[in-house]
């Protein structure tokens, strides 16, 4: 199969979209003429010109509002943030308005809408910039969240995301945009993938890892590790879909495995893996054989430091050891 | 306030008799409906607030009156005055605020929530001035989809503090957007007034000008000044596609609220009087109609009359609906699950 | 004891420390000449005048970003918004000013500012008035969050914000302003509730209710049918702070009922709820006699019927048919 | 650019030829430290982003001599040439880009956040726009305090697009703050020109006339006329009570970062060219004090060679700093457990 960059994967999703539907328009702060901050959307603008994708002013509740208003006549916004963390100067606009809008109308109007960006931490790049705000936005009903970890399932869940009818955040990761992968070739079909089914990226039956985003392909590495070093064969579960979240299969690898480590970027005090948690025990108490353990990013504001940020959050190392204190 | 007599102006001679007898007769609907709402309210019939719209219905009927097919509105919480403008019913406004499932939103939204989007009204919004950039983005979708049609996007005095606005403004000029932001001005934000909250040096809406918008004052007591207005407006959004601020002078009888008891507090008891024996939009214009011998005093006892009954019967109609029950919280969430869609039947979208 | 109303405990709190600090300063929509939408700063304008309570136009991303900045050069401004709902239109400067500046200047400065107003649903004033953000916050590491049940912990915790040198965000509640309760009287001295210990306001031995903020009284309620018709003693702890957590009390209560049930406003993604369930089976996983259950708010935006507004919510009802699952 | 000789200008006539030289020195250092910074981060040797100042370091040297005890500093992420200019040494600056322990911010906050309390200069900020309420409120506080002191408060011509800077602008213009807001205009904001990003009818500082915010344009390339004008400002900061916008002219010659790698076709090399032949402000300064009889040929030679020489010493500093270390993460949260007092014991704060 062909191999594609994450970065590339987004892009091909999203010009197919562009193709496919009319009505899908990208925006965002730099996204045309300069290609976007990381590339994403390079040569969009190009080849769609200037009504299908649209620079944006430095004004993020300005156009992210503007982006939801005209979802509600039919536009099918797909809005770029230079970062996720920027959502703090839109967040009315995202928590309010696209998630709140069906409901306080009794279903009359809905939001097609995408928001998408880099979230994560790991570039030093400092306290307001690294903010990782999957369970923030899943806890607003109304909201869908994605967060892919490969090229593959960037592709098919960026277009999965559009063709929604309700506002979907999709999660990226600045250090996944150079990342390779093999893709499905659009000569062999439409390639989506549906919101709400997690991935086993690993099978295993000693522990289940977990996680979602990059901290997917941490959990790889030490699964590998793990099996080389321990003998511990760890089953790895990509989330990819936070809201909608594939409750059965968290289920699943629980009964498989009995024992949990949730690994989540986010800081310690809520995230997702705190909801996973508190699911998994509320749903398999029985099955677990001790308690579900997990590996955050260090409760801080991001440092900026390149020589300590990667031990803030979570890696390998720290996945292993925690691993290794529960099997 | 103006001297100029926009009677004249060729969008008010353009209307028939009857047309006139329709605006003036949609003016006292607002305000019976109005009236009848705070009567339930206080009785203790409806939960939140209830911010009332009685002393303002020129603008909200006047703006809504030029609109088109492809027009748009949308506005704050103060909303009740532009529901009836686009034509949605008083049964269904009123069941709404007494929160049964015959509201228009099901008795989700409440007073501050009316929404018809088949009649092109996009909403009752509660954070200050979060509507505005909605605004921008509904007249957004009518350019990018070739309409002809413009958003008019309501907001009061106080909510052009709000940084949302500004930005918008400025994309609105800069993109070229048919959007038309009309401040009604009642000249207090809750407790607060104008000089309190804004700081300006002519009026609110010159703050457009920075942003190269062309901007104006209208005296909101005259149905007829805030349509022939409103047309230059809305023929540069639809012509030219660029944005006006509208600041149309108006009042607000009550407090802010129903739940205000301070309004005498902050404004003098002779402010209001003033206003209502000399700037009331309904009386105002009632007087202009029979001046001009279109309406009589016994017709305009019979709209008001025939008004108060409406008004009264979607009370009866509101009171004897039904009311939500638990399974109703849990829809109008996603549009996917409301529509049992395959991506609805994948993963959990609600959690316990 | 003299009894005060929640409202008048938090107006004497403030009183006091404008009495006690010439750098407190109240801030907010209407605090000042309108005595506040809630009327929980009544007063204090006449007493104080001009230049201690102060009015600010409907800019909250404004005027709570210049009380931050006030903050660093010690000013101690406690400024209310209106409704705590209304963060989502001040958040940057909420999550990343407030939060984030002492981290990011290697701890050279600090901002001791309260931020404080109502946070709760139950008022019919729909779904952008109604939000929960306990968690929200309390999710961001350089950030306090407490949130009184009571007269006398709404006047000891305001007392104690007051003079934390980080930013606290008090979350009161509109529906508590009226309660009554018994206060100490300020000529017994200095009364402080301090930030981070919870308080059992019930002891039992059954089943452990814990809860926060309004819910608290609803356990209480409950606490007294299940005692009256099912036997069932049930002990409340009301965690009163959520950051900082007293996480000893919390455990000590399981050891002690081994059944938990968490009671929370908040929607079922996430919340305070999902996180104390998550240290609870990490650290008493072994005390616990069945999986740790929740009574949240239904998870849609708050719906604006008074005839069905209570139900979305915890209720004693609600409270007491799910702990009968449990025992 | 304006013709008017701010040489002239009592602010400047009161300079002594040793503190002009200062001046320049300031400037140099500020363009040479960045130099070697850029070299650095070419190198790897820096993580995150690196936003030079070259060109605009008359806008922070100008604008901060002017400054008295009581007198703050707050900007956005572009903030070498401010933190120089406040009185920062270069080794803590260099080792903050370093994110070593010595750095300003303990490799904390990097290149986006430095900060000098103690200088009056707090940060350093990378939310664009964010730090506009904090401008505000720092002056709040002077005037609280009864301090006889403003704030400058930087940000960029993008920035004016965000509407926390107009809610600020309200709300100084309605409580009378002595905040000068410094538009410091270099053009572009990231691949952005001014044209495509603000809509305006004159410049941008005009935004503030609608709130009755006196305003004004000065030409960066001048120090002369930056300290002229800024002078006027504080004035009235001071002795007013009163805001001022100024819109400063400057101009980028590096990328928006040292990784956008595209800013040579967002404008044409010519442009940049011309900026640093006929503009630049350096040369421009020097030029004039050498006119001036205050500076030689060789004196200048002279300055930008210790300029060099400290800053690769600055280097060698920050290279040779220790990093920080795992427990280090965890400290310059709170207040209270920084400080280890009785609050801070009780609870938990932290959570794994
Ligand atoms: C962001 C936000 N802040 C505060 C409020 C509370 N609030 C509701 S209406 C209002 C006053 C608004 O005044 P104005 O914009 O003049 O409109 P009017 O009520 O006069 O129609 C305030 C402060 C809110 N709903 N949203
Ligand atoms: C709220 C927010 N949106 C976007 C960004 C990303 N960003 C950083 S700087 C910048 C351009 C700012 O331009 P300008 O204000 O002109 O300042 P300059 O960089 O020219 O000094 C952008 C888009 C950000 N940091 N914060
Ligand atoms: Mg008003
Ligand atoms: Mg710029």
């Amino acid at each position: 199969m062909r191999t594609l960059t994450y970065r590339e994967a987004l892009r091909e999703a999203m010009d197919e979209e562009l193709a496919r539907d009319e009505n899908v328009v990208i925006m965002g702060e730099e996204v045309a003429q300069y290609n976007g901050a990381y590339k994403v959307t390079q040569g969009l603008w190009d080849k769609w010109g200037d009504k299908r994708v649209v620079d944006t002013p430095i004004s993020e509740a300005g156009f992210i509002g503007m982006g939801i208003g005209a979802s509600m006549l039919g536009v099918r916004p797909v809005m770029e943030l230079m970062f996720w963390s920027f959502h703090s100067v839109a967040f009315d606009q995202l928590v309010n308005n696209a998630a709140c809008v069906r409901y306080m109308s009794g279903g009359l109007c809905h939001c097609p809408i995408v928001v998408r960006g880099p979230a994560n931490g790991g570039t030093n790049v400092g306290a307001t910039h690294s903010h990782i705000p999957e369970g923030l936005f899943a806890a607003f009903p109304g909201l869908k969240v994605c967060s892919p970890a490969t090229p593959a399932d960037a592709k098919g869940l960026m277009k999965a995301a559009i063709r929604d009818n309700d506002p979907v955040y999709v999660m990226e990761n600045t250090i996944l945009y150079g990342n390779t992968g093999e893709v499905p070739d659009p000569a062999d079909g439409d390639f989506v993938i549906p919101l709400g089914k997690a991935d086993i990226k690993r099978e295993g039956k000693d522990i289940s890892l977990i996680a979602h985003g990059r901290s997917v392909l941490h959990c790889l590495e030490a699964a590998e590790t793990l099996k080389a070093e321990h003998g511990i064969d760890a089953e790895v579960l990509d989330l990819r879909s936070i809201r909608p979240l594939d409750v059965d299969a968290i289920l699943a690898t629980v009964a498989k495995t009995h024992r949990v480590l949730l690994v989540d970027e986010s800081k310690p005090f809520g995230g997702v893996s705190a909801m996973v948690s508190h699911l998994i025990q509320e749903h398999a108490f029985d099955e677990l054989d001790g308690p579900i353990k997990r590996v955050c990013t260090i409760d801080a504001p991001a440092i900026y430091s390149k020589y300590i940020e990667n031990e803030q959050l979570p890696n390998p190392r720290r996945i292993i050891e925690k691993a290794l204190t529960m099997v | 306030m103006s001297d100029l007599n926009f009677a004249t102006s060729p969008i008010n001679q353009s209307l028939t008799p009857e047309r006139k007898i329709e605006l003036f007769t949609q003016m006292v609907r607002i305000r019976r409906f109005e009236q009848a709402a705070a009567k339930s309210y206080a009785a203790g019939e409806m939960g939140g607030f209830l911010h009332l719209y009685i002393g303002q219905e020129s603008v909200a009927v006047g703006t809504i009156s030029l609109g088109g097919a492809d027009d748009h509105y949308i506005t704050a919480y103060r909303d009740h005055g532009h529901a009836l403008a686009v034509g949605m019913g008083m049964n269904e406004c009123m069941a709404e605020m007494y929160g049964k499932q015959t509201g228009c939103s099901k008795g989700k939204g409440g007073s501050m929530h009316f929404f018809a989007p088949d009649k092109n009204f996009w909403g009752g919004h509660g954070i200050v001035a979060g509507q505005t950039p909605l605004g921008l983005g509904l007249a957004f979708a009518l350019k990018y989809q070739g309409k002809d049609g413009c958003c008019l996007c309501y907001l009061g005095d106080g909510a052009v503090n709000q940084g949302a606005f500004h930005e918008s403004l400025n994309i609105a000029s800069l993109f070229g957007i048919p959007v038309i932001y009309v401040i009604e001005n009642n000249g207090y934000s809750m407790g607060t007034s104008q000089e309190r909250s804004s700081a300006y040096t002519g009026c609110l809406a010159q703050r457009a000008e920075a942003y190269a918008i062309e901007w104006d004052v209208v005296n909101g007591s005259d149905i007829y000044e805030v349509r022939a207005k409103t047309q230059i407006a809305m023929d540069r959004a639809k012509k030219e596609s660029k944005p006006t601020v509208l600041e149309i002078d108006t009042y607000r009888y009550y407090g802010h609220s129903v739940a205000d008891a301070n309004h005498k507090k902050y404004r003098t008891p002779e402010e209001i009087q003033n206003y209502k024996d000399n700037y009331d939009p309904i009386n105002v214009f009632r007087r202009k109609l029979i001046d001009e011998g279109v309406l009589t005093e016994e017709k305009s006892d019979e709209i008001g009359k025939a008004a108060q009954e409406e008004a009264v019967a979607s009370v009866k109609f509101a009171k004897e609906a039904p009311a939500p029950t638990i399974p109703d919280i849990s829809t109008d969430v996603y549009w996917e699950t409301d529509n049992n869609t395959e991506a609805s039947k994948i993963g959990h979208h609600f959690f316990a």
